[in-house]
């Protein structure tokens, strides 16, 4: 498009056709990044949505939050089928350390989804090198028109950062998850949230985050949160000193479900 | 030549900056007047704190409904300050005494009628529009207001306890859970709506604290069996 | 798509209700405000790369000259009838400033990309006023099925601010601009822009930035590109008082343009 | 139980912060060692600068050449400290002094023969891939180093017409002033690039003066004359 | 010629910031006793959270007074010190000193006969005037240290429970409450002050707590009927 | 009871707290025309730095001098709305501006007859006091507008050269000489006025530099032997 | 000639640089040796926040001692690097470590015999000079140690209530309340310390709430009653 | 009882803090002192920027010599106040004025004999020991001093040329040169020592420019003829 413009340059210049080269590269670079930043960015706006849905699930009726881990489930894969693929398209061949920065943020996030998924589901976390199997793809080699049918083996990188950066995101909302289930009688969960994450709290105790100023930042917010719930876990057992401990959680629900707790009261008062 | 041109260039610039100086100016005195109004109506009802208020709430509300008057007469002079069309452009101005005053507002029809008002309701009391193209109510300041009010009854639920009132908390308690399930349903950004709504959590644990706390004394009463919730506030 | 998932969720609570409603007008703003942030960021990219084309302007071809100042005009042009026009439609009904910070960085630049443009073609710029008028939009109201074909009028707003913050990068340009002409032999050019940017920075000196943090930031860049520009003016100044002043340039082009310069050399010395 | 999968999880964690600052310590290391060869390269070329060095230019660079394969080895070294694909993770390290060694190989080139050195030599100069997949130069440091070349020859031009050397300044010049067409070609981000080139700008006003400076005094030789200077490096 | 005036213009300059800095260095000087006395003072009446303080309470306001008599001396100093009409140049030196006496002050009226000391008492105490064209008391500090009283007083109510006295946090309560609602009523500028305030509503809410953890458990006091509460700490 | 006592010492309170609000609201007001005449004698000011302006400078002086009176009748009004002995109170408010006028007053008299004005010139020139126990003209604030003169002088110097005006270089070098030694006698603290003044020697080292590119050139007028340089500007 | 002069200065001086370098790359990884030695004691503490920790707690400790040996073994290390005279020149290295190791020194003895531990005994846990003239332990490291500690105790005395332990919490609020008026007789510049201390009071006060809880529940031990506390943490 | 312990713990410290204080308040009196000794030989040896001030400078010299005699005897007090060993604990107290000191004595010695000062000698000056277990000069000290003295060097070589002294440019420039091919061996940390360092480019760069201007116009003094250039200086 804008080749008649430059005629004013001498083509025939050396250093001009060495830099005619050195644009196009620069320009293939930018515009990797590019879609890259935009990839990301779908990326995080769907995880963060998964996590609004299950934060819905703490609801008592086993069918909905089946339902609801169904779902997030199919969205979760979702983002892996499409998304990431398209990603993984992007950075192959390429150093993906060079695009780090444009889609770090979609990872984490994503990670951060995945685990807390995870951790409802199963009550238990998956490791970092069980994540890395789910990003290997398959891709036909249809560039060229010919039938040439053969197919590429294409992974995604994750580096064990990204992992722990969104595994600190996601003990956040642990917390959340923890004060709401204090607010709803559930009290059981409370102290096994807590314990879960005071496990995690020590495990970055051993880590050596120096140089690693997110990660230090990450781990100061965990503190926080952590002593958040330890002060929620607290509460219920100086509450619960009041009368035995065992009647504490038929008490608590009894007051949380008006609904339910009408027919029982009958029977404790 | 081209000082001309940029003279009057820079001329307009001036104009206007100086015109929007003036607006400004007009609005923080209007907006001054209109937080006197919000401290005042606050002070009238913080009665609910103090000990055996009962009696005193339901006039108290009559007070503060006076007051919402002049409030009124307030955001109709700002009204007809802000450009039309341009109201986010100044709504720094008044955003954060507008979230004190749904607060305010939500806080005195729940303690008339016992029920979550609704933002035309709301606009209707501040007298605004709540045509979005006029000078209206804006969505996250009428939510940020109930967030308010959240954490005011948890600790009207103390209080009131204090003053051996042993209904109260659970009419709260059932008032702040509706509320809780509510905002569960929005899609939050990672701004201050969602913050102060991580906030309400411990608000509404302290309130099922004070519930529990009745309930293992046997003060409970037996309240869902009172079907007429609403009337308690009217009557 | 989430229905079926939220049956749990009491519907016939009145207060449900009301959020139903408020998660609706939440969500249409979040969306809005992403898609007219993505708009804006079209736009600032090839608002940039205008800027880039024009630098390329610098040639004593007038033929280019003209070429490289028609395709500009194209491209502003097409900023204006397709971009904008968008960003038009997703701001039609909604209050402007509701949406600014979403889109002001593309506006800044286009404003930017016209000035310089303006400046090198016409010796000279248009003022806010001129431009308002250039983003009136006529949008048929095809979206409901029927034949109703009127037109709604549309058009973009464009506070003075932005157009006084892109004025302000407008001047950067300059300082890239008169600094290559120094240092192409174009000697008259370099003065006339040094005086130019001399009447904006008087201008701006008029104005009380204070609480417009943005503006005093500009201001305070044009007052160091000015320095840098009028220490230019001064060094050819003191430079040219070895020669009589008039033969400055002619010396100056000879010594920059060898190729035209040499046949000139043998009637100077 | 879940203690113990976190401690798994953990420890593996800690094993990988390990390796990884054991090999940001070798790549210090060896970093270490390669910017003292620019360092010793450097100052052997400073010699340019100094009062009638015409003579001693060749042997300077021909000493420079011998420091490039200390250089070379000391980047084999580090491509294979370096894990494959891993380039960018730990670039940071070496980018700046593989830019300074750029544009020092640049300079002997220019030296040497006047003309600009392409990406692919200082590869080769370097001991480093053109392949992109492997230990290679990364297109941005060599332009970088370009850039730096340019200041060095401003300062070389001014010195040069102390020492009395009137034809050097005519040829940084040409050289100059095709580099500086060529950047104009590219797209530059507003990153640290730009920023450098646009303080280029400035180099070749400086020049500029000096070409200027020497015919008004009826000093410049007839360089465009001499058709081919390439060859007076080589001389 | 105009050399010699330049040098003159400058050397008077010299002496007057050579006497500056002198005044500075001699308040300064002064100030850090008066820190030591704020230091000791409150040390003194730290008895009030230690558990069964209460009969050592009223010999630790005598310690206290005795204190105050030195700072006192201290502030007369300082009075002499500070120029008269430059109050306001130097008074960041002695400002959170003097909010923090003002604290103590408080703090001890309090001990001693359960009520609010007033501004004019405050200076008295410390022995400053209560004319602004003097050495004198700034309200904002005095307020300011009727805030620092609040958050002791929270932190005292919860200890009293600790010892067994459910009077003392009715008392406080009832103390803390007028005062929160005398704040309420001034209109306050965004400074640090209101940010003091803003703090001031967690600490009237602990101390509700407090309350509300009598209530419940039937130990609160019936406080209402002793009328004689200022008598209380007369005794 | 103690509750009305309470409730009178806040009512007065916020009797003193709304008359601070109102002086300063008057002072904004007064100090908003300040600046506005300090905006306008700037901008005339700034006919110094274009092409060929010698002719213009005395009516630009003469135009800053009607300015000037306009300033003087607003720091009367400010003086007036300032109660006595609280100048240091406020002074945040006019520090800058008048920074900013004692910087147009010495640049207006130094274009006038070419000499250092003292500060009590300018405080006549402002309408205010030199008594420092009234509405005064601060020291440090004199210091920092002649340091904001040497800034602006640098810059005449060059532009002064570029309209071929060769004299005024060298009487500004030896202005700003003098100034810089001036200072150099202070014992500056780490504040602001001690930040300005490190920025100084760049501006004085810029002047030299000009004065350089002046005598090499053999472009410096023989300044030395005109005695009369205080004469040049009032001619 | 000079020139062999400056250039015999530099090379010595480069000398002087690169074995200061060597001495600082040793302590750099004698210290990294120390902070994993750190890390791990911490981890191994940790488990007093884990419920039902009681019986683990003096094999923690056993535990802890014996990591103390490599820590022991590493200063021994580090004194030897560090000239005599020159402690302070690199003190920035290992003083952030200290600290903590101060503080886990500190904890370890709490934890085993429930007493302060002093500043030399800390020392010969680290296996340093409490001489400063030596390789020693500065006292503002172990102070800053301490307040370290108080942060540690309040977590654990709410995660001991939790763990059902209500005789903890008296044990931990008698200790840091001492501690607390220890530092309060402490004229602290303000430093680092300073505001570590200002944070000491949130934890008091934590402390003290943890207390009132369970003193309102009558769950308070009868602690004062037990004299012998010492023997608690040794039994 | 263990309340006695820590009360004792903590009195020890609050003499140790005490002590500390106080030899931190000496140090600071001292440093006072040299500060202006340092401001006052600045001032004298700003002579050589002066027009035509070549027959001044060796009075000037003779000046600082005695001003350095006052020097010395504030550093022998300052070694007496220091506690030995604990130099690196109290040096940022001289550490910036020991620079500014070294620059000035390499100055003088400079103007006085035309050669680079060595440590020792400095060390002499100041009346400091060169033993870095006493109270001594510190390497990095005096190189800051000696990048200091470049950049009032290139100051001088443009002000000599005004002064019609083309000789004193071409000494400068060999000076300078020889110390920045000296600065270039150094392997210099990433510090405030390798950031003044990068700035000693722009200063050989303006000197070679100075140089450059001379030459063109064949004003340069055939210097390399003169071997006798220390001569220069002792003349
Ligand atoms: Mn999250
Ligand atoms: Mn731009």
């Amino acid at each position: 498009k804008r080749k008649e413009l430059e005629e004013h340059v001498d083509e025939n210049n050396k250093v001009i056709q060495m830099f005619r080269q050195y644009t196009l590269e620069l320009d293939a670079k930018h515009d990797r990044y590019e879609r890259i930043v935009k990839l990301s960015r779908d990326i995080t706006i769907e995880s963060k949505r998964i996590i609004f849905l299950l934060h819905n699930a703490a609801t008592d009726i086993d069918k909905k939050k089946e339902q609801i881990y169904n779902e997030a489930d199919l969205r979760l894969n979702q983002l892996i089928e499409k998304n990431f693929k398209l990603l993984s398209i992007e950075l192959h061949g390429q150093d993906p350390y060079l695009y780090l920065r444009a889609y770090t943020a979609g990872l984490q996030e994503f990670i951060e989804a995945l685990l807390y998924y995870q951790f409802l589901r199963y009550g238990s976390i998956e490791p970092w090198k069980n994540l890395i199997t789910k990003f290997q793809y398959s891709i036909s080699n249809s560039d060229n028109h010919n039938d040439d049918k053969t197919n590429t083996e294409v992974c995604m990188t994750v580096p064990p950062m990204e992992f722990f950066l969104g595994l600190g995101d996601f003990t956040g909302e642990l917390l959340r998850k923890c004060i709401n289930s204090l607010g709803s009688g559930n009290i059981e969960e409370c102290f096994q949230i807590c314990n879960y994450v005071k496990d995690i709290y020590t495990g970055f105790l051993r880590i050596n985050c120096s140089g690693y100023k997110d990660l230090g930042r990450k781990v100061y917010v965990l503190k926080q949160s952590l002593q958040k719930m330890e002060y929620a876990c607290y509460t219920i057992q100086v509450r619960g000193s009041e009368i035995p401990r065992h009647m504490l959680a038929t008490v608590v629900n009894t007051v949380t479900n008006p609904d339910v707790g009408h027919e029982e009261d009958e029977g404790f008062y | 030549m081209s000082n001309i041109v940029t003279t009057e260039i820079f001329t307009s610039f001036q104009d206007y900056l100086h015109s929007e100086q003036n607006i400004r100016e007009e609005i923080r005195q209007i907006v001054k007047e209109i937080e006197k109004n919000a401290r005042e109506i606050l002070t009238v009802l913080q009665v609910i704190h103090q000990e055996n208020s009962a009696q005193e709430i339901s006039s108290s509300c009559y007070k503060a409904r006076q007051l919402f008057e002049e409030v009124q007469s307030n955001y109709t002079k700002l009204s007809e300050v802000v450009p039309t069309g341009q109201y986010y452009r100044f709504n720094d101005h008044w955003k954060y005494v507008t979230q004190r005053l749904c607060f305010l507002a939500a806080l005195t029809v729940f303690l008339e009628v016992g029920i979550l008002v609704s933002i035309s309701t709301v606009a209707e009391i501040l007298g605004v529009s709540t045509n979005s193209s006029e000078f209206h109510l804006d969505l996250e300041d009428y939510l940020m207001g109930l967030l308010q009010l959240c954490s005011e009854l948890a600790r009207f639920a103390v209080n009131a306890v204090t003053s051996g009132d042993y209904e109260r908390p659970m009419q709260i308690s059932k008032f702040v859970g509706e509320l809780n399930a509510g905002f569960r349903l929005l899609n939050l950004k990672n701004d201050s709506l969602r913050k102060r709504f991580d906030a309400l959590k411990y608000e509404v644990k302290k309130i099922e604290e004070v519930v529990y706390d009745l309930s293992i004394r046997g003060l409970k009463p037996d309240y869902s069996s009172k079907t007429n919730i609403q009337e308690k506030g009217t009557e």
